[in-house]
């Protein structure tokens, strides 16, 4: 378990890159840090693992007050974001590196790293150099070197980033099983919500130094808490739309759209509001329907079995996905109806919810 | 490392610019193959244990002056030690040499050293050193280009017109480089010793009168006017007297018959050309090469009314003060310069002109050259003052005929000379009227 | 190809050509000389012998001369490598004020100590510390000449190299100094062999310092004495010892050079940036 | 991963800041200590003994040897109202100009350049050659040199059919300078091998798709990003030509000390003259001309573009 | 129009990175090179731009021969990875670089570099330097560069591949549109598919330094011409896996499945085959179907508004896409049900179809 209180770190040039920031990871959880670059994701993790000395508030792991102990002590082991891997030695030297540090005798260490080595499907690869392999497996003797350690908790710095589109998918599904089976309490720190979606049992959003929301992927996919957290997730951002309340329905770009569930006798009429809806939940129709927003479509994007379809709404644009065969051409007139239950409304930047 | 006394054992060192399989190697061998020997041997029937040990060394003059000068000062150093006659001056001004021992009056070799050489050794009347030699300077010429010329194979200058007249002839008989007078700073002391000092003698002149610097006086510029004569009328090389090289190159020149008459000393003879052994061997060298005495300008117009004129140096070997064993010091001192010690040096293939007339008598007789300068020149001979501005001086003196090379006029030179010379000497008041 | 790449491909070619030749040109004469039986300035196919190798040999102090060189150069680098190395990586990665400033003034006083005018200072330190006539004398004294300028270099070097490696390594518990043992110091490697070359190179040519400091013994002469001996009486070199000598004295440099430039890249990593 | 336009200098100035190691003050003191330490005494004290010795008439025999006295500024006047010691400056400078700035680092740069990216024998032969130049004791070079420029048999000579020119005689400046830049270039070589291994290639193919030719690629991509390696550069090398004593091996000073310059009028003052206190005047001298050089880059340096 | 025949290049080290390429690039197309990493991608880009010298082989341009021209004479402008603004120019000199080359008169420069600057929202950026620009910033002025120079056709390696993932999103919708705006003929570099197949109006799929497949999106998302495309394409990869022919119905690991549509007819009994599926076009259901493949879910990653679920059916995996609500917990069995209309047959690596 690791648990944050009142976490503050304020760089020498002033800069507050952790604001009071408070946070418990269970045993055994896979937690994801999300955010937009600069927001403060890696010195969260540098000062858990005490590469950085908080400015004020604690770390415990395990229930171990560590804020003043050193790195070395703190008994986590962490992946870097370029992995690294000691360039002058082997595969197995780098996977036994910390057993050498904690004084196992040479035999053992090199039982060891062979073990966890196999276990990652680098048997082959024991001899080489980092620089002769590949990025992939590169990553995989960067895990293999953590697994060696038999820490508390792993923390990853975006290490997946560094690995090419196809590679990053198939290492996402790799190291979460990994990390089912270790059972290890790992904190993942991401700038991709799909990641972050895709591995965490929770997650947390930062910004700024801040954490805005916390949850599990479907939480923070279905109900993000502020529009920042709704823009940020997803892999087609949220629409948000400024809205006018008319009585018991809203008014966007022009449009009628219905007052979305969630917000259901929550709003006061003539109120101006943030209508939230996610491209996923739109139902896209190439004729007019009640409460849709439409207008022209100015851009289609192949999502694969799906498309993204842009279309102009007044002088806004709203985005929504229409399944295969369904797809309008660019310049025709396009009709999204959002879903009541899904669609969100933000007041002042927050979720209006009960 | 001076010299210390391991329980009966007395260690003593002695030290030259010489080294084994280098520069000075015979002298290094003598001391090492000899002198040791025999020294340690001879103590050894007085009863003492005494271990005596080489240090050598085969460097530029000037870095081993200056090694000497450091191991001096700091109290080391070996306890017997050679250096050049002119460096005497200053190392006794620095504190770094003190009188001989008393003991050093009863040496028997006093007796067998002319005069003017045990001079060499000696300053403000008190006696620092023995010294280990004396050379002299002649005119060498090559017979064969001389009877080309038309000139005698026994050629004689009277004066320096007969120089230049010969020069001429050579130049007119094709020789490419009639006159070899050393000039200019790249010689160093070469141009001083071998050209410059036995011009102004023969024009009556001494860089140093009465413990005063002479300045530009008439002599010098006499001196210069024969090197413009020389240099600007293309019976000398100019170029080969700037050249950093420039006199084992005009060595070489003058082996391979390119220069008609040279200024040299008698190592010149010796070590150079010398058909054995010399670095630039002249298999005939009995047969072509002559030699005349450098004339004074005119006759009596030289030094002391001299008709002819030389210059001589000399290194000496002195005790270090700071010696743990100054009398057995002394008596090594006094050993390498014993009668047998210097025949067994000078033995085979080295001949050399010893202080002591004993040993010049027996060991110079083969050779005819160094015969020649022990009877004919050194009774002629002048010596540099062993004071610590000379270098400066002599270095002034180099940048003058430099200049006159090439091109300066002799009274400019000599009066950038004077300007110098009272630099040095801290003012004109301080020079010899 | 075009006709402007014909050209600018001749263009390189001839310069190329001038350039191998103008640095390989003056070392001709140690490549013919050392095995002419009377070797002049000149140039030309050697008379071939190896008469001149036999002198060398029979030489008393040449070979103990190198022997020497070699005891001077590798000490006085590996204790210039370690210093640095040490000095270079605490100011490269602490912020020590006015750091910048104390470099350059170093770099600038080290100057002066090359110089001649030192001599007489650095002559009675080592008097006065007894480290005359110890090869240990000359070592420190050298290093200390070269210290600053290899500092500088070399905190180049660690500036380059990326901080994960020592993170990582220092999460996992290793302490300072292990980090340098383990991390810092194979990945500078060849930093440190282009430093240990610079600084044997620099000492291999010394003449001053040993000369001066090693006053009773020439047996423990370094090369770089010994070559200023190969002289006659009158002061001519004596080119037959000399070229000969000048070879030998050069061929360990050059193997040095090679072994290190193969093994680890001869170069500078990052290049060298204020 | 950063992106390759911020920058050079502030991301260095982020990502080495920090303490990587966690070493802190006092460890860091310790393993700068050694290093500290030897240069303190055996470099800073004798240095700062010849600044002493500069304010004495100091001489390494004669009476000045045993009795010094302190003279003040008389060795400073007196050299800077010689018109040797001007003459001899102005040869440095020609010297450290002509060899060093304009030679090494023009020819170093262009080695650099035309090897830039190339691998193989050739690469390798060129930069061996150019290194070995560097790495071979003074003493052996300086007598290939000699042998190169001799008037009678010298290899140049014989490669230009002209025998009998005195290359050391009639052109001395000259030649030591292009002596000191074949002895020297391979630092500059070497030096800006790395820095062009730094520019990113894009850049320059950015230049070249827009039509740039090699000069201005040169001028609009490759110099404003190894500004800091010519600076840097120039002062180390500036530094060493200043101190550099080869000359003397070629030409001894001369002829008529048309190549005497700074080091070896040191040496010639200092340790044929014996003047120790004139010497170490003149090496202060050296060393605030040194220092001047020193902060003009400097400055230079810190400017921005 | 680019059109390149036979365009081959091997590099001084033997690597042949080009093998015989022909590829004709249309006016005004928007054209994705898509592959993995070292398969020559950036090479046929750089030998397009005269960046390389082709070993053999032509490039035209616009109906010219451009083979043996320099790169600034060939009219083409490209935006690199890095995007290589010179880090000591600001904006506006950064922009008008190409038309500085072109000795354009400086005020004309300038007011050309304004104009295009304003048109990608770089007004008030334009006396920064890049190093005081986001990756975002940057990549729009790497673009005004090139738009400067009015060349016949752009060429993009990778430009999005430095930008953090959110603004990798909007980036490709922006440039997608400018790119329709302006018209300009464009090749574009990716190793991303969903990039690829989101902004190409064609593209090309390579595998060492040969094309595998040239289409439409569409065409190469639901027929990719063989394995390798197959499992190059789609967000999650195309379930592949060994199939004999039993009949008119397939065998896949134990389990039997309908033979798809595009095959009938076209197998022999007893074949040993590839059965490919994507996990889009899957049915999933908690109870056992007719047709389907079964197995235990071992992982269930989010993927937003469905889940990706992974079956071990049998020795092998199988992917399917869930959508929302209807995700199984880990360790349920699952039936993932192809649709026949959909799956696709591969022999010896090549799609079996008409
Ligand atoms: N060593 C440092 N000194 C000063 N400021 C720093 C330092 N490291 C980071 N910062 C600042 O602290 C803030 C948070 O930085 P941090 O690296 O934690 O962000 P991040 O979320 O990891 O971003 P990214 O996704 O780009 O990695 C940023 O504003 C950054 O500029
Ligand atoms: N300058 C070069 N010299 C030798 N081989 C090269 C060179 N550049 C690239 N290659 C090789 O050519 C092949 C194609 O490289 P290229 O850079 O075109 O691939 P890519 O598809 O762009 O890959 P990536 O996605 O990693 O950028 C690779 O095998 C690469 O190693
Ligand atoms: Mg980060
Ligand atoms: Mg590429």
């Amino acid at each position: 378990m690791i648990s944050l209180s009142g976490l503050t770190k304020v760089y020498p040039g002033g800069v507050r890159a952790l604001d009071a920031v408070d946070l418990t990871i269970a045993d055994g959880e896979f937690f994801a840090l999300l955010g937009p670059s600069g927001c403060g994701k890696t010195t969260l993790l540098r000062t858990i693992a005490g590469l950085e000395t908080a400015t004020s508030g604690s770390v415990a792991v395990g229930g171990r007050d560590v804020t003043s102990l050193q790195p070395g002590a703190r008994d986590l082991a962490m992946v870097f974001q370029d992995y690294a891997l000691f360039p002058h030695m082997d595969v197995t030297d780098n996977i036994a590196y910390p057993l050498r540090i904690k004084k196992v005798a040479k035999g053992a260490r090199a039982a060891k790293a062979r073990e966890v080595g196999e276990r990652l499907g680098l048997a082959q690869l024991m001899d080489r150099r980092p620089g002769q392999l590949s990025g992939g497996q590169q990553q995989r003797v960067a895990l293999a070197r953590v697994m060696a350690t038999q820490a508390q908790a792993f923390l990853f710095d975006e290490p997946l980033s560094n690995l090419d589109a196809r590679l990053r998918l198939e290492a996402r599904t790799f190291l979460k099983k990994l990390q089912r089976e270790l059972g290890v309490t790992t904190v993942f720190v991401t700038h991709d919500q799909a990641e972050a979606l895709a591995m965490a049992d929770r997650m947390a959003v930062m910004e700024a130094g801040r954490i805005r929301q916390i949850g599990t992927p479907a939480e923070v996919f279905q109900r993000p808490a502020s529009t920042f957290v709704a823009s940020f997730i997803g892999s087609t951002p949220m629409n948000l739309l400024d809205a006018t309340v008319r009585g018991d329905s809203l008014e966007v770009s022009g449009c009628k759209v219905a007052v979305p569930s969630s917000a259901a006798g929550l709003l006061t009429d003539g109120e101006e509001i943030v209508y939230g809806v996610r491209p996923e939940y739109m139902a896209y129709s190439a004729e007019p329907a009640d409460g849709a927003l439409g207008g022209m479509v100015s851009i289609v994007e192949n999502l694969g079995a799906s498309h993204l379809v842009t279309l102009e709404v007044g002088d806004r644009v709203v985005q929504t996905v229409v399944p295969e065969g369904h797809e309008p051409a660019m310049g025709d007139d396009g009709y999204a109806l959002p879903r009541a239950d899904r669609a969100l409304v933000y007041r002042d930047g927050d979720l209006v919810s009960r | 490392q001076s010299s210390s006394g391991g329980g009966d054992t007395i260690e003593l060192t002695i030290t030259q610019n010489a080294i084994a399989g280098g520069k000075n190697a015979k002298s290094a061998e003598y001391i090492t193959k000899w002198v040791i020997p025999k020294f340690e041997e001879a103590q050894k029937a007085k009863g003492k244990d005494v271990k005596v040990k080489f240090i050598p060394s085969g460097v530029d003059d000037e870095q081993y002056k200056t090694k000497l000068s450091l191991d001096l000062k700091s109290g080391k150093g070996a306890d017997v030690l050679d250096i050049d006659g002119i460096w005497m001056g200053e190392f006794v001004e620095a504190g770094y040499l003190k009188p001989l021992p008393a003991q050093s009056d009863a040496w028997e070799g006093w007796s067998q050293i002319p005069e003017a050489v045990q001079g060499l050794a000696a300053y403000n009347g008190k006696k620092y050193a023995l010294p280990v030699g004396t050379d002299g300077r002649v005119l060498y010429f090559n017979k064969t280009l001389m009877t080309k010329a038309g000139l005698p194979a026994d050629w004689q200058p009277k004066s320096w017109q007969e120089i230049l007249d010969a020069g001429a002839k050579l130049k007119t008989a094709g020789v490419p480089v009639p006159i070899q007078i050393n000039a200019g700073t790249a010689m160093g002391e070469a141009t001083s010793m071998q050209g410059v000092l036995p011009l102004m003698a023969g024009a009556g002149g001494e860089v140093q009168k009465d413990g005063k610097w002479t300045g530009a006086g008439q002599p010098l510029k006499d001196a210069l006017g024969l090197y413009q004569k020389i240099y600007s009328q293309g019976l000398g090389d100019p170029k080969l007297q700037q050249e950093a090289k420039g006199r084992d190159k005009s060595f070489a020149q003058f082996a391979e018959g390119k220069i008609g008459i040279l200024m040299e000393g008698d190592y010149f003879w010796r070590g150079v050309i010398n058909p054995k052994d010399g670095v630039a061997k002249m298999a005939d060298r009995d047969q072509t090469v002559g030699y005349a005495m450098i004339p004074a300008m005119e006759p009596g117009k030289g030094l002391r009314g001299q008709d002819f004129v030389s210059m001589s140096g000399g290194s000496l070997r002195t005790l270090n003060p700071a010696s743990k064993h100054p009398e057995e010091a002394f008596e090594l001192l006094a050993f390498t310069l014993s009668a047998d010690g210097l025949k067994a040096e000078t033995g085979t293939d080295n001949v050399r002109i010893t202080p002591r007339a004993d040993v010049n008598k027996e060991i110079l007789a083969g050779d005819p050259l160094l015969t020649y300068i022990s009877e004919k020149v050194l009774p002629l001979t002048a010596y540099r003052p062993p004071v610590a501005a000379y270098p400066q001086v002599s270095t002034a003196l180099q940048e003058a005929t430099a200049a006159v090379v090439s091109g300066t006029s002799p009274d400019e030179a000599a009066a950038e000379y004077q300007k110098k010379v009272e630099g040095i000497a801290g003012g004109a008041g301080n020079l010899a009227s | 190809m075009s006709p402007g790449q014909v050209l600018g491909r001749i263009g390189f070619c001839t310069l190329i050509a001038v350039l191998l030749a103008f640095f390989s040109v003056p070392l001709l004469w140690l490549a013919t000389a050392p095995f002419s039986a009377d070797p002049t300035y000149q140039v030309s196919l050697p008379d071939f012998t190896l008469a001149n190798f036999q002198a060398i040999l029979e030489h008393p102090y040449a070979l103990g001369s190198l022997y020497n060189s070699l005891i001077l150069s590798v000490g006085t680098a590996v204790l210039v490598v370690a210093c640095a190395a040490l000095a270079a990586y605490a100011l490269s990665r602490v912020r020590i004020p006015g750091r910048d400033a104390l470099l350059y003034t170093l770099l600038l006083l080290s100057s002066i100590i090359t110089g001649t005018a030192a001599m007489v200072p650095i002559y009675q330190l080592a008097v006065e510390l007894n480290l005359i006539d110890t090869h240990l004398g000359v070592i420190l004294i050298l290093t200390g000449g070269l210290l600053p300028a290899a500092v500088f270099m070399l905190k180049d070097f660690m500036d380059t190299t990326p901080k994960s490696y020592e993170e990582s390594a220092r999460v996992f518990g290793a302490s300072p100094l292990q980090i340098v043992r383990h991390v810092v110091i194979p990945l500078v490697r060849p930093g440190l062999a282009t430093i240990a070359v610079w600084a044997i190179a620099n000492v291999w040519g010394n003449f001053l310092m040993p000369y001066l400091l090693f006053s009773s013994d020439p047996e423990n002469q370094p090369a770089s004495v010994i070559i200023y001996t190969l002289y006659t009486e009158g002061g001519q070199a004596n080119l037959q010892l000399l070229s000969t000598f000048g070879l030998l004295y050069s061929v360990p440099v050059v193997l040095m050079y090679l072994f290190v430039s193969k093994k680890y890249g001869f170069r500078f990593h990052g290049g060298i940036k204020a | 991963m950063a992106l390759a336009t911020s920058p050079p200098e502030t991301r260095t100035e982020r990502a080495y800041s920090s303490d990587a190691a966690g070493l802190g003050r006092v460890r860091a003191s310790l393993f700068a200590a050694p290093a500290l330490l030897l240069i303190a005494i055996f470099l800073v004290f004798p240095a700062l003994w010849v600044l002493y010795l500069s304010i004495t008439n100091y001489r390494l025999s004669g009476v000045e040897a045993r009795d010094p006295q302190v003279v003040g500024l008389d060795n400073f006047v007196n050299a800077l109202t010689s018109g040797k010691f001007w003459t001899s400056t102005w040869l440095t400078v020609e010297f450290v100009l002509g060899s060093a700035v304009i030679g090494q680092v023009v020819l170093g740069f262009t080695i650099a350049w035309l090897l830039r990216d190339r691998t193989g024998p050739l690469k390798r032969l060129v930069e061996g050659l150019v290194i070995l130049a560097w790495i071979l004791p003074g003493a052996v070079v300086s007598f290939l040199w000699v042998a190169l420029l001799d008037r009678d048999g010298g290899t140049l000579n014989m490669l230009l059919g002209i025998p009998g020119f005195a290359w050391l005689l009639d052109y001395p400046m000259l030649s030591i300078i292009v002596f000191n830049i074949w002895r020297g270039t391979a630092f500059s070589m070497m030096l800006y091998g790395a820095a062009l291994g730094n520019v990113p290639p894009s850049h320059l193919e950015s230049a070249r798709l827009a039509g740039a030719s090699g000069w201005r690629q040169l001028r609009d991509v490759v110099f404003p990003h190894i500004r800091g390696h010519i600076l840097t550069n120039l002062l180390l090398i500036s530094l060493w030509t200043f101190n550099d004593f080869t000359p003397f091996m070629l030409t001894a000073g001369g002829p008529d000390g048309k190549t005497e310059v700074l080091a070896v009028y040191v040496y010639k003052e200092a340790l044929i003259g014996g003047n120790l206190g004139v010497g170490a005047a003149i090496s202060a001298v050296i060393l605030l001309i040194n220092l001047v050089v020193a902060v003009v880059y400097l400055r230079l340096l810190r400017r921005k573009p």
